[in-house]
């Protein structure tokens, strides 16, 4: 009998993009886990694998802000519009705008970012629940920057 | 100044980001999305999305180059070249947020920035300038002042640059139409429909000076550098020193250029532009308030790094040399490649470069953001290389570029690679005989 | 029955990679296991694209001689074994040594490749029928370069 | 002279090439079945296969070579450096087969090659050499040299270079089985079994003098390249001028260099060595008869080009210049890169370069024979790049080549960056208190 956990199927799928495997099927008792790797992706993944195995390259450093990789689970992102300091709440000593596993809702205020001395209210472009906060309050952020991760609904 | 933004990309970014490593500054890449894979992000010491790809978002969007300077605990920013290179309204913002901004004072830009202006501060410097109205030209105006200059003569748009809203008019009964199609050019692509009108020098030679000045007053000249082969107002190809000036003449440049930079209280490093004709008659056209591309053939010759003079004067201290020192020593040229393709008009072409390899070797500088698998972006100019060439002699520095461009390659894009060694093999370039037409004239381009 | 763990079906994976397997199937009791790799041709051709572009690229010129690439059809070649020029007789008045449509013997001497003003009689080392001879008289001939195209019999 | 058949591959060969693009040689490249895919062999103007792989039946293969050049139609040959390049019988067949060889007689490289023989010559010039035996000794006399010259010593491969053959000796009781072995590796490495015996210079600098000789007997010093940063007797960076070097010292090893190449007829450029002791002693150690592997920091700061030096002499015309017009202006350094894991005892590590992107920008000049998707063979030495910097002052030089070799990058492959910018960084060579153990004491290197 097999027994996969998360972080074991990510390999899986690690191993997969690593060695060109577009396709997975496996079947056994209690598990079914079917994996297929995007057929437009084929030319384009052996040439991104080039590239992106250069810029990870070179010395230490990078990106003043780091980038999450956008996830396959439905999941989406609340983005920084602009370069500017991150602040969840519209004064040090107010509440925060919203939580982890707040409903929020299209339009709504879900954060501040200061550029130039200007406070600029961030509305959530989708509908949802908040799942993670990725920004510590107070810190830099770059142009589409992920903020927040939502699950919509 | 210690931590420096550079407001740009590509590969005057690159240049940037080596000098600032070169002499002890951080450097701070602000870029779009567009050039996330970019050298220039890989080779800062720090880098900072700011914008969508759009220019207007990002590399020209000030509230986000502030807000990005401010984040990154930057003192100072480097604008490169074009884009918000010669703002005034840019250097203001930095200026009174605390920003050091390296180039020149806003109220020095302004002035040199309206070429109208620019030209009324030449003639009070006692520089010359062609022969054409003095301001803009009024539409009622415009047959009494032709009369008074004569044919050909050029319009000119107030507030352009790279040939937009500019015409030039042979005779009487074309002068409404095109100053109608000029200032509707000019409308649209500067938002000025102001034009000016000059005596139009059929066959000039494209001259610039490079020049210094510091705070203290130090104003030193660089000398020349030949940019007369250009294809519509653009620079392909220049080179230091020119053919066509003899020492007197470089000197009288030199003095005219020093002279307009001492007008205005320039502080930085900048060009003034000159056209010369056969017979060494000169006249002014504008100052380039900012580094230049083409600077690295003055930094060949004379050994001085332009863009550590920007530095040194931005940091208020004294140019660390004076005119004596400076000597033109053996030739420089630098070919421009772009990712356009010259079979088919000089159509810009993006796309992904499967496989890049610089020239090398002795006597051989390139200046290029590639790498084999960038992609050249479609968003922004099509310069992805310079190849500067230098040696003892003009002849040798040819011979020198021509073996260059044979070896480099840059597949899967059209590049002007190709065009540039048809214009090293024309006899008339050989020779050194050629004006601002010759692509036209001797190419057969237009 | 099969049993796997995940760093066996990592191995797995890497094997077909390694052996450009491009697809496996398995199914044994209580397990059904699939794995599709993308066609080994595709990445091949992509990368080697790249690679004969350039080596293509450039200027004209090349090669003093020019290389025919190996037969598929089973033929094989006569190469030359040193650089040098080539004759295909003993002298200028005597015939050829071998003609197309010949057949010739392992050992048989095919042509002289002069070097250095010495003559070097060059022996087939297979057996089979001249199908075509691929160099003129008198030509220069590089090391490896083909000579003959010889059928094996 | 119109074709020159080049019998060697990488870097080299396509520093030849250019030059000789440059100059207005046709160029034909003699390469192995392991280079088809290299690019010397695709920039060259014709190119020709003369061997397999291993460099016994290709590039040192005399016959092979000769016939390429006879049917190529090549009426000279560069041999590059290594390989044949001072192999006195190649230079002989060449000249019985009436093709010019670039590089001095046959006679002469003769009398410098042997390295007892050339001690002799310095010695009949009046240049000092290390104290030591006179010709090769024997083990009979080895007890009594050894007594005259007194510990530490040194025992070296009569025919030898490249550190083979070589062995410190430090007392009475080592030396027996060092003499054994060094005898035996010299055997194996050269087919010849001679050793001599010399003082050991424990902190020497490796001096070098670059000189040229035309056959009208005008002898040239283009000064020296201090190469005292060296691993096992491998040279790893160089540069010139030289810290430790005054212009006393300089005019005395230039003298020495041009009296030793006066002495042997001496027709083309070359290298004489010295170890200079920081008392400023010196003493003569050999003469390289070929261009050198380090000719660029030389090229750099004189602005010869050594290979147009060569290509000249060997036309037999004069050398264009006197010694009053060679000047040293700023400063050059090179560091060689490898394809060497330095993690792992510098072992080679051949393999497909996935993507190189070479250093750029000013003062930069990268001599390499790499692309993107280019393979490392293993049949030959593991130089893959030499990138030179070349600034004002050695302190910015420096900072040049540190900014040079951050910005390069070589995936696929370990290489030797990393270890250079260790050493670049390092406080003692920083300050140029150095010698040649200084890998070994400094860096804590074998």
């Amino acid at each position: 009998m097999i027994n996969f956990d998360l972080e074991e199927i990510k390999e899986l799928i690690r191993s997969m993009q690593e060695n060109s495997i577009s396709e997975l099927y496996l079947e056994s008792e209690g598990i079914k886990l079917n994996l297929k790797r995007e057929s437009f992706a084929q030319l384009q993944s052996v040439l991104d694998m080039q590239e992106s195995n250069f810029l990870e390259s070179g010395d230490s450093k990078k990106d003043f802000a780091q980038q999450k990789l956008e996830d396959q689970s439905g999941e989406t992102h609340i983005k920084s519009p602009m370069v500017g300091t991150f602040y969840r709440a519209p004064s040090p000593n107010s509440p925060s705008f919203v939580e982890v596993g707040d409903f929020v809702k299209k339009g709504q205020v879900v954060c501040i970012i200061e550029a130039m001395k200007l406070m600029n209210e961030i509305e959530s472009e989708v509908q949802g629940v908040v799942k993670e906060i990725l920004v510590e309050n107070g810190m830099p952020v770059e142009f589409g920057q992920p903020l927040m991760v939502v699950k919509p609904e | 100044m210690k931590r420096i933004l550079i407001s740009n990309r590509g590969e005057i970014a690159l240049r940037l980001i080596r000098a600032f490593r070169e002499f002890g500054y951080f450097s701070v890449l602000a870029y779009s999305e567009a050039d996330r894979s970019s050298l220039p992000v890989k080779l800062s010491d720090a880098a900072i999305c700011i914008g969508p790809p759009s220019a207007k978002g990002s590399y020209l969007n000030i509230p986000a180059i502030i807000s990005a300077i401010e984040i990154t605990g930057c003192d100072a920013v480097h604008p490169g070249y074009g884009f918000l290179a010669e703002s005034p309204q840019f250097a203001r913002v930095c200026k009174d947020a605390g920003i050091i901004f390296i180039g020149p004072s806003p109220e020095a830009m302004e002035k040199v920035g309206d070429k109208s202006v620019a030209r009324s501060v030449a003639m009070s410097a006692g520089v010359p300038v062609v022969p054409g109205s003095t301001g803009f030209v009024s539409k009622e105006d415009l047959l009494r002042l032709a009369k008074e200059i004569g044919f050909p003569l050029i319009l000119k748009a107030s507030a352009g640059g790279g040939g937009k809203g500019m015409r030039i008019v042979q005779s009487f009964k074309e002068l409404d139409d095109s100053f109608d199609t000029a200032s509707n050019e000019a409308l649209t692509a500067f938002g000025n429909s102001n034009l000016y009108l000059e005596k139009y020098v059929s066959e000039p030679r494209h001259i610039e000076i490079q020049f210094a000045r510091d705070k203290f007053g130090n104003c030193i000249s660089l000398f020349e550098r030949e940019c007369s082969i250009q294809r519509k107002h653009q620079k392909l190809i220049e080179e230091s020193p020119s053919c066509a000036i003899s020492p007197k003449l470089r000197k009288v440049l030199s003095d005219s250029a020093l002279a307009i930079a001492n007008q205005v209280g320039y502080v930085g490093v900048g060009t003034a532009e000159f056209l010369v004709t056969p017979e060494e008659m000169f006249y002014f056209i504008e100052i380039n308030a900012r580094i230049q591309v083409e600077h690295p053939v003055t930094e060949m010759v004379t050994g001085v790094d332009l863009v550590e003079l920007q530095l040194i004067i931005a940091e208020d201290r004294p140019i660390p040399f004076s005119q004596e020192d400076v000597k033109i020593t053996g030739h420089a040229i630098e070919c421009r490649i772009n990712a356009e393709d010259p079979r088919n008009n000089f159509c810009p072409s993006p796309g992904r470069v499967d496989q890049y390899i610089p020239p090398g070797g002795p006597g051989i500088r390139c200046d290029s953001h590639l790498y084999s698998g960038f992609k050249v972006v479609p968003y922004y100019d099509s310069l992805i290389a310079k190849v500067i060439s230098y040696a003892p002699t003009r002849e040798r520095a040819i011979n020198r570029m021509e073996r260059a461009l044979y070896e480099m390659t840059i597949e899967g894009i059209s590049t002007t690679i190709d065009f540039h060694r048809e214009v090293l093999k024309n006899a008339f370039f050989r020779k050194g005989d050629y004006y601002t037409n010759f692509v036209q004239r001797r190419m057969g381009i237009k």
